[in-house]
């Protein structure tokens, strides 16, 4: 029983890595324009095509493709944010950014069943799987190089936003956007890069999610309630959090697998809940400034 | 009529309030003053259940109120306006004074519409709130908390803001309402407008009271000029 | 001046005589069961559209797991009919059970997620309703499991059938639209609106929040568990997915902001619109994902163009038209947002 | 001056115009299609027009893999039938509508066939939870619902068709599917027999019946049972599930699967942590053809087994010939043929039989034909249907992927066509 335990434990590090990675996007857009971006599931299956064209069809490897598919997710973050989500405005603006993402879903979703199809696909590489024997677990490489590029991805953004002007800008903005305004931060640009950041950072958790799991056009919608839960947990805007939240949810959940795989996702959701209940702005989430 | 008796309330390890006591008598007009950032604020807070006292208590006419949430503190009689003024600013300006209604229809509008043209911005009645300019919320603020009628009203920087001529008449009205005998505690920076209205005038210091007593007093106590050595004590915006 | 206001009331009581005469005599004029089935459907969401805007479109609380009273109440139905062995008509008489139940779990639901507010409300509302999904599929023994539930078959022929269901469905959207007219213009509906544009202000005025929004998610809960008893004997069938259905919240939604959200109308029509316009384009465009890009485009060019939906955005249009040469100062007013406007206000004082 | 109520009384008039109107062209748009197709449901022989037949598919949504399988089955059978000199002499014109996975929008299209493009027949949509709503419409405007994919106890039990039977289902029963492979196990030596064995099983009305019945036979021949849970359809991840029936180390492995992603999941996380099953069977995955091998890869998908009743191979020669023009319109090789073709191809073959058998379209000739207890050929065998709509004398099989990527009949042993099972499963690739 322990050792199943402990299996569990390792199994929800692991996969947990590769949620924070498809998490930390959504998170940071959050964090900084205050929407919530119902397209980020579909932006993950989009991402996890991408190096699936470039692994099949031009044979680099997928870590390699990166290089190219972060880039070219990041043009296409900057087009939505520009074309779309910049121009919403007022009162109802978390609501309308709901409905222009979940549009914009629908439109990457079906042009990904006209180039796709709706056969299942999954990237593959020599390291997905085969395994290092450690301690007695068997460690699968791609979850461990996962992990690692998480840790990596997260302490470069940590470090984007702590140690650069522009970071300063967007930690700004995210605290209050008007004075950022008033102290002459290009808040719209920021809110520009900072979504494609957050959807470059997403061709990263696209990959890994191709790697570990068989997807299709369809795939997306039962990740975004999945990582908004996330995100909440780990405190809206948190880059760390969403690490966090991440392998505790994943944690918890193949824990509960070993009794009941039924009830784990809704142990899940309930200790969400509770934990909301209790602390309303998640494990590292900062009090929403409040006037007066 | 209200008292607080050793509020204490800190922020991250900063003491807002401290050992805060104030008297407001029925029926008089008094006034709080203070240095930013000495706890006017959040004294208001604590009195109408916005903030939560960490010690110390808080009564309304011998019945101790302390932390209780802000719908039961106006329910005993506490109205009170922001610093930063809070319309609905989606309602209508007749909809933003019948919020607060409790009875029938016709009678309440009735009242309402009374009570705007009290403070003058009566044919504005079927705006929306949010068109209001700057001082013409001012008014609608005070004009939809005094329609409930409250038994003490605290007035968050009422002249704060606003241009002169609105400044005086917005003390005429509060003059008007304290000879019908309502109760007012005023948070000001403006002190002309301060000295001209309250009967008794206290005064805060890092959440301290640091003085008390009729304005001609406090004006001279050396506290007072200490606690305010280096603000500039007469501009009000 | 009284004038005015007295002829817009004969056009409103003109216009809504003709909408009630429309819709009474709809499935008499298009008998075809293919058409009256939109009408069922479009009913359905007409009702559960506008049940949520009077919570979450007055309040300013955008709740996602609307599903969890909707499959509540097809599940109730469902459930009760299978174990009470209720067969034929008599089903109907459980549909009051859809509200009942629906209302009896927006209580405890309230009470937890209406503590918290924006973001997270909305992440609570979708976590109740991933576990209410769960529990659907896990109660195996209550619920059926991943089979669901089936309602008892009525004999029927496919026209009485659908027409019948058209009026049942008709007489919850014409309930829950006078319910909504009712509430907006009572004292209850003005404390939800206070409570959308500043609750603690409004707290301080005297509004018990908690109290209030309770009230209209219970409101707004009864009338959608109601629907979805109506839903689950026109379909015949619930199974966890289908009831609890992730698409159903986002679709209300949809529909509330596409007619305009916090009116009485914007809802219906959007309702109306979006619902068969959704069946229809699915069904036809068969390669499928045509209709998605183009489902897709028409909603952005909504949120794009008519930010605040059709009916604000139409209205906007008939004032300007009215005032033209003279200030719209209501148009301007509506689309002035409270920071936007807030600031634009601060630079004038009076 | 504005009044109190905005939006009620100042654009009611507005809102009237456009919600007439938008209704107005939307019951025109729904009956205009009517005139598209003017066959009614028992249309005189003589008459030379189109037989049309409608259905709907998930096109798009959960199922859309399997439904457009369906949708080239369909096709592939009308364009055989029609290049044969048709129906009756009359051609078959096929209507086949999308419906997102939604049993709403599958109600939806099947009354818009019934009512407004007046098809003379129904073919049945993909998956048991469509088919069921379906059928209570069917049953409703009086039409026998032939269907390949709605084999679940449910589908036959529901109210509508205990009252109508008016479905019927081409395909194997599913409860009964593994009972080849438990009988291939209960004739091994005991020394040769699996101790061990673990049923994970997806939450689908699809997936557990057969795993569960097989669990119990295989408990009574002593195969000691170490692992046996439903986990959701929808995991956050497979690979903890995956990993404890790893660790459990059992040595046969009867997973309920709905799909390839399943399979797909257990076997990377098997993989992963050196697990090789002597014996894995899937539910269903491994009979997907080129979809199920080219997510899993060539080399691991030997072994794999999958009960069914049809592969490509089938020695029938009417599947042979299908299996040959399926090659020629879609290319790929016969083992890349999806087992859903066969089966929305048999649909059609068993309601082509009956139109002829009956003379004409009239469903209510159609539904008591196929209840009269004929039998009928199809690619997939023979069918012939109980009382409630299964098919009593569909044959189960088990198939297996063999080298060079070859999806062969092996169970039962001894039925003709069936070529040496590989046992054990070979290890994964590395």
């Amino acid at each position: 029983m322990a050792r199943q335990v402990y299996q569990a434990v390792v199994d929800g590090i692991l996969v947990g890595g590769v949620y924070a990675l498809m998490a930390v996007g959504l998170t940071l857009i959050f964090g900084v324009l205050d929407i919530i971006n119902i397209a980020q599931g579909v932006l993950v299956i989009l991402g996890a095509y991408l190096s699936y064209v470039l692994s099949v069809r031009l044979h680099i490897d997928l870590f390699v493709g990166l290089a190219i598919t972060v880039p070219a997710m990041f043009v296409i973050g900057v087009v939505l944010q520009w074309a779309f989500i910049r121009r919403l405005r007022g009162r109802e603006r978390t609501a309308m950014t709901l409905l222009v993402t979940y549009a914009a879903a629908l439109i990457i979703e079906g042009s990904l069943y006209e180039a796709f199809g709706p056969d299942y696909k999954q990237l593959s590489a020599p390291y997905v799987t085969s395994s290092v024997h450690v301690l007695g677990f068997y460690l699968p490489y791609i979850y461990l190089y996962g992990f690692a590029l998480a840790v990596v991805i997260i302490a470069g953004i940590y470090a984007l936003l702590y140690r650069t002007r522009f970071g300063r800008s967007v930690r700004a903005t995210t605290q209050d956007e008007t004075a950022a305004r008033l102290i002459g931060i290009d808040t719209s640009r920021v809110a520009t890069l900072t979504f494609g950041i957050g959807v470059a950072v997403t061709a990263v958790g696209g990959m890994m999610f191709g790697a570990t799991n068989s997807f299709n056009p369809n795939s997306g919608y039962d990740l975004i309630s999945r990582l908004l839960a996330i995100i909440i947990l780990g405190g809206l805007g948190s880059i760390g959090g969403a690490l966090a939240a991440s392998v505790f949810m994943l944690t918890l959940e193949s824990v509960v697998d070993i009794w009941s795989p039924q009830w784990a996702i809704a142990v899940f959701y309930a200790a969400l809940v509770v934990v909301l209940v209790v602390r309303p702005t998640g494990f590292f989430g900062r009090a929403p400034a409040r006037a007066q | 009529m209200l008292r607080t008796e050793g509020v204490r309330k800190s922020y991250g390890g900063v003491r807002a309030l401290d050992e805060c006591t104030i008297e407001v008598g029925e029926g008089t007009v008094a006034g709080l003053i203070g240095p930013n950032g000495s706890g006017k604020t959040t004294l208001f807070n604590v009195i109408t259940g916005y903030a939560k006292a960490e010690a110390g208590n808080v009564y309304l006419a011998g019945t101790k109120i302390t932390n209780i949430a802000p719908d039961k503190v106006f329910t005993l009689g506490i109205g009170r306006t922001f610093q930063l003024t809070r319309i609905f600013p989606t309602l209508t300006v007749m909809e933003n004074m019948l919020v607060a209604s409790r009875h029938a229809r016709a009678a309440d509008r009735k009242r309402a519409m009374a009570q705007l043209e009290f403070v003058g911005i009566a044919g504005h009645h079927a705006a929306l709130a949010g068109t209001l300019s700057y001082g013409q919320r001012k008014l609608l603020e005070l004009a939809y908390v005094l329609v409930a009628d409250p038994a003490v009203m605290l007035l968050d920087e009422p002249a704060g803001g606003v241009n002169p001529s609105l400044v005086n008449y917005i003390a005429d009205r509060i003059r008007e309402l304290h000879a019908a005998g309502k109760t007012f505690l005023i948070v000001e920076h403006n002190m002309e407008f301060v000295m001209g209205l309250c009967d008794r005038i206290t005064v805060l210091d890092s959440g301290t009271v640091v003085a008390a007593g009729p304005p001609d007093i406090v004006r001279t106590d050396r506290r007072v000029l200490d606690a305010y050595l280096g603000e500039d004590v007469e501009d009000s915006t | 001046m009284m004038g005015t206001v007295t002829r817009q009331r004969i056009a409103a009581a003109l216009a809504l005589a003709v909408l009630a005469g429309a819709a009474v005599t709809f499935p008499l004029v298009f008998s075809s069961p293919a058409t009256t089935n939109y009408g069922v459907y479009a009913l359905i969401f007409v009702t559960a559209v506008s049940a949520w805007n009077v919570f979450s479109g007055f309040s300013g609380y955008i709740s996602l797991g609307q599903a969890v009273f909707f499959g509540s109440g097809a599940y109730a139905v469902g459930i009760a009919a299978r174990d009470w062995h209720v067969s034929g008509v008599a089903v109907f008489g459980l549909l009051p059970l859809g509200a009942a139940v629906g209302a009896a779990i927006a209580v405890p639901f309230g009470l937890v997620a209406l503590r918290v507010r924006r973001h997270t409300f909305i992440v609570i509302t979708i976590a109740v309703f991933f576990i209410f999904q769960l529990m659907a599929y896990n109660l195996s023994s209550f619920t059926g499991g991943s089979v669901g539930v089936s309602a008892p078959f009525l004999p029927w022929t496919a026209t009485t059938f659908n027409e019948r269901f058209y009026y049942i469905a008709l007489a919850c959207a014409v309930v829950m639209i006078v319910i909504a007219a009712g509430v907006r213009r009572s004292r209850f509906g003005l404390q939800l609106r206070a409570i959308r544009d500043d609750e603690d202000r409004a707290r301080g005025l005297g509004v018990h929040a908690m109290r209030v929004k309770l009230a209209a998610f219970a409101l707004s809960a009864a009338v959608t568990g109601l629907v979805g008893g109506v839903w689950f004997l026109y379909l015949t069938q619930v199974q966890p997915p289908s009831g609890f259905d992730p698409l159903f919240d986002l679709s209300v939604v949809l529909m509330a902001f596409f007619g305009g959200v916090g009116t009485i109308s914007g809802p219906v029509l959007g309702a109306l619109i979006i619902e068969p316009a959704q069946l229809y384009l699915t069904a036809t465009y068969t390669n499928g994902y045509i209709s998605e890009i183009m489902l897709g485009a028409l909603f952005l060019a909504v949120v794009l163009f008519m930010p605040r939906g059709i009916i604000p955005t139409a209205g906007e249009w008939i004032t300007r038209l009215r005032t033209r040469g003279r200030p719209a100062v209501p148009a301007a007013a509506a689309a002035a947002a409270p920071q936007s406007a807030g600031k634009a206000a601060a630079g004038d004082t009076a | 001056m504005r009044s109190d109520l905005p939006w009620l009384s100042r654009n009611a008039a507005a809102v009237g115009a456009i919600a007439v109107a938008s209704v107005t062209a939307l019951a025109a748009c729904s009956s205009s299609s009517t005139s598209s197709s003017s066959a009614g449901s028992s249309s005189s022989p003589s008459s030379k027009a189109p037989i049309t037949i409608g259905a709907s598919l998930s096109l798009t949504g959960d199922f859309s893999a399997d439904g457009q399988a369906f949708q080239r089955g369909y096709q592939l059978w009308a364009k055989d039938v029609n290049s044969s000199g048709g129906l009756l002499g009359r051609t078959v014109q096929l209507k086949i509508l999308n419906d997102n996975s939604s049993p709403t929008q599958v109600q939806t299209n099947y009354q818009t066939l019934f009512a407004s493009d007046h098809v003379a027949l129904a073919f049945g949509p993909f998956s048991s939870l469509l088919t069921t709503p379906s059928a209570s419409v069917a049953a409703r405007y009086g039409y026998a619902l032939v269907e390949g994919a709605g084999g679940a106890p449910a589908v036959f039990s529901s109210p509508a068709n205990m009252s109508a039977h008016n479905v019927f289902d081409v395909s194997l029963p599913i409860t009964d599917e593994m009972i080849p492979f438990v009988n291939w196990v209960a004739s091994l030596p005991p020394s040769e027999r699996p101790a061990t064995a673990a049923y994970p099983m997806a939450e689908d009305p699809f997936a557990d019946p057969p795993v569960q019945l097989a669990q119990a036979k295989l408990q009574a021949l002593g195969v000691k049972t170490v692992y046996s849970k439903i986990f959701p359809e929808e995991e956050s991840s497979y690979k903890p599930a995956a990993d404890q029936v790893a660790a459990t180390g059992a040595q046969a492995v009867l997973l309920g699967s709905t799909d390839v992603p399943t399979v797909a999941a257990f076997m990377q996380a098997f993989a992963q942590q050196h697990y090789n099953p002597k014996m894995f069977i899937c539910a269903a995955g491994p009979d997907q053809g080129a979809a199920f091998v080219s997510v899993v890869g060539k080399q691991n998908a030997t072994g794999m087994m999958v009960p069914n009743g049809w592969y490509p191979g089938y020695a029938n020669p009417d599947s042979q010939k299908m299996v040959q023009a399926y090659v020629a319109q879609y290319g790929g090789n016969p083992s890349d043929v999806n087992a859903d073709v066969a089966e929305a191809y048999s649909v059609g073959q068993v309601m082509a039989q009956a139109v002829k058998a009956t003379g004409g379209t009239d469903n209510a000739k159609i539904i008591s034909y196929l209840h009269s207890g004929v039998t009928l050929s199809t690619v997939q065998g023979p069918v012939k249907f109980n009382e409630l709509g299964m098919n009593d004398s569909a044959a189960a099989f088990v198939f297996q992927w063999q080298k060079d990527t070859t999806f062969r009949q092996v169970l039962p042993a001894s039925a003709p066509g069936s070529v040496p099972i590989i046992n054990p499963k070979p290890g994964w690739a590395s």
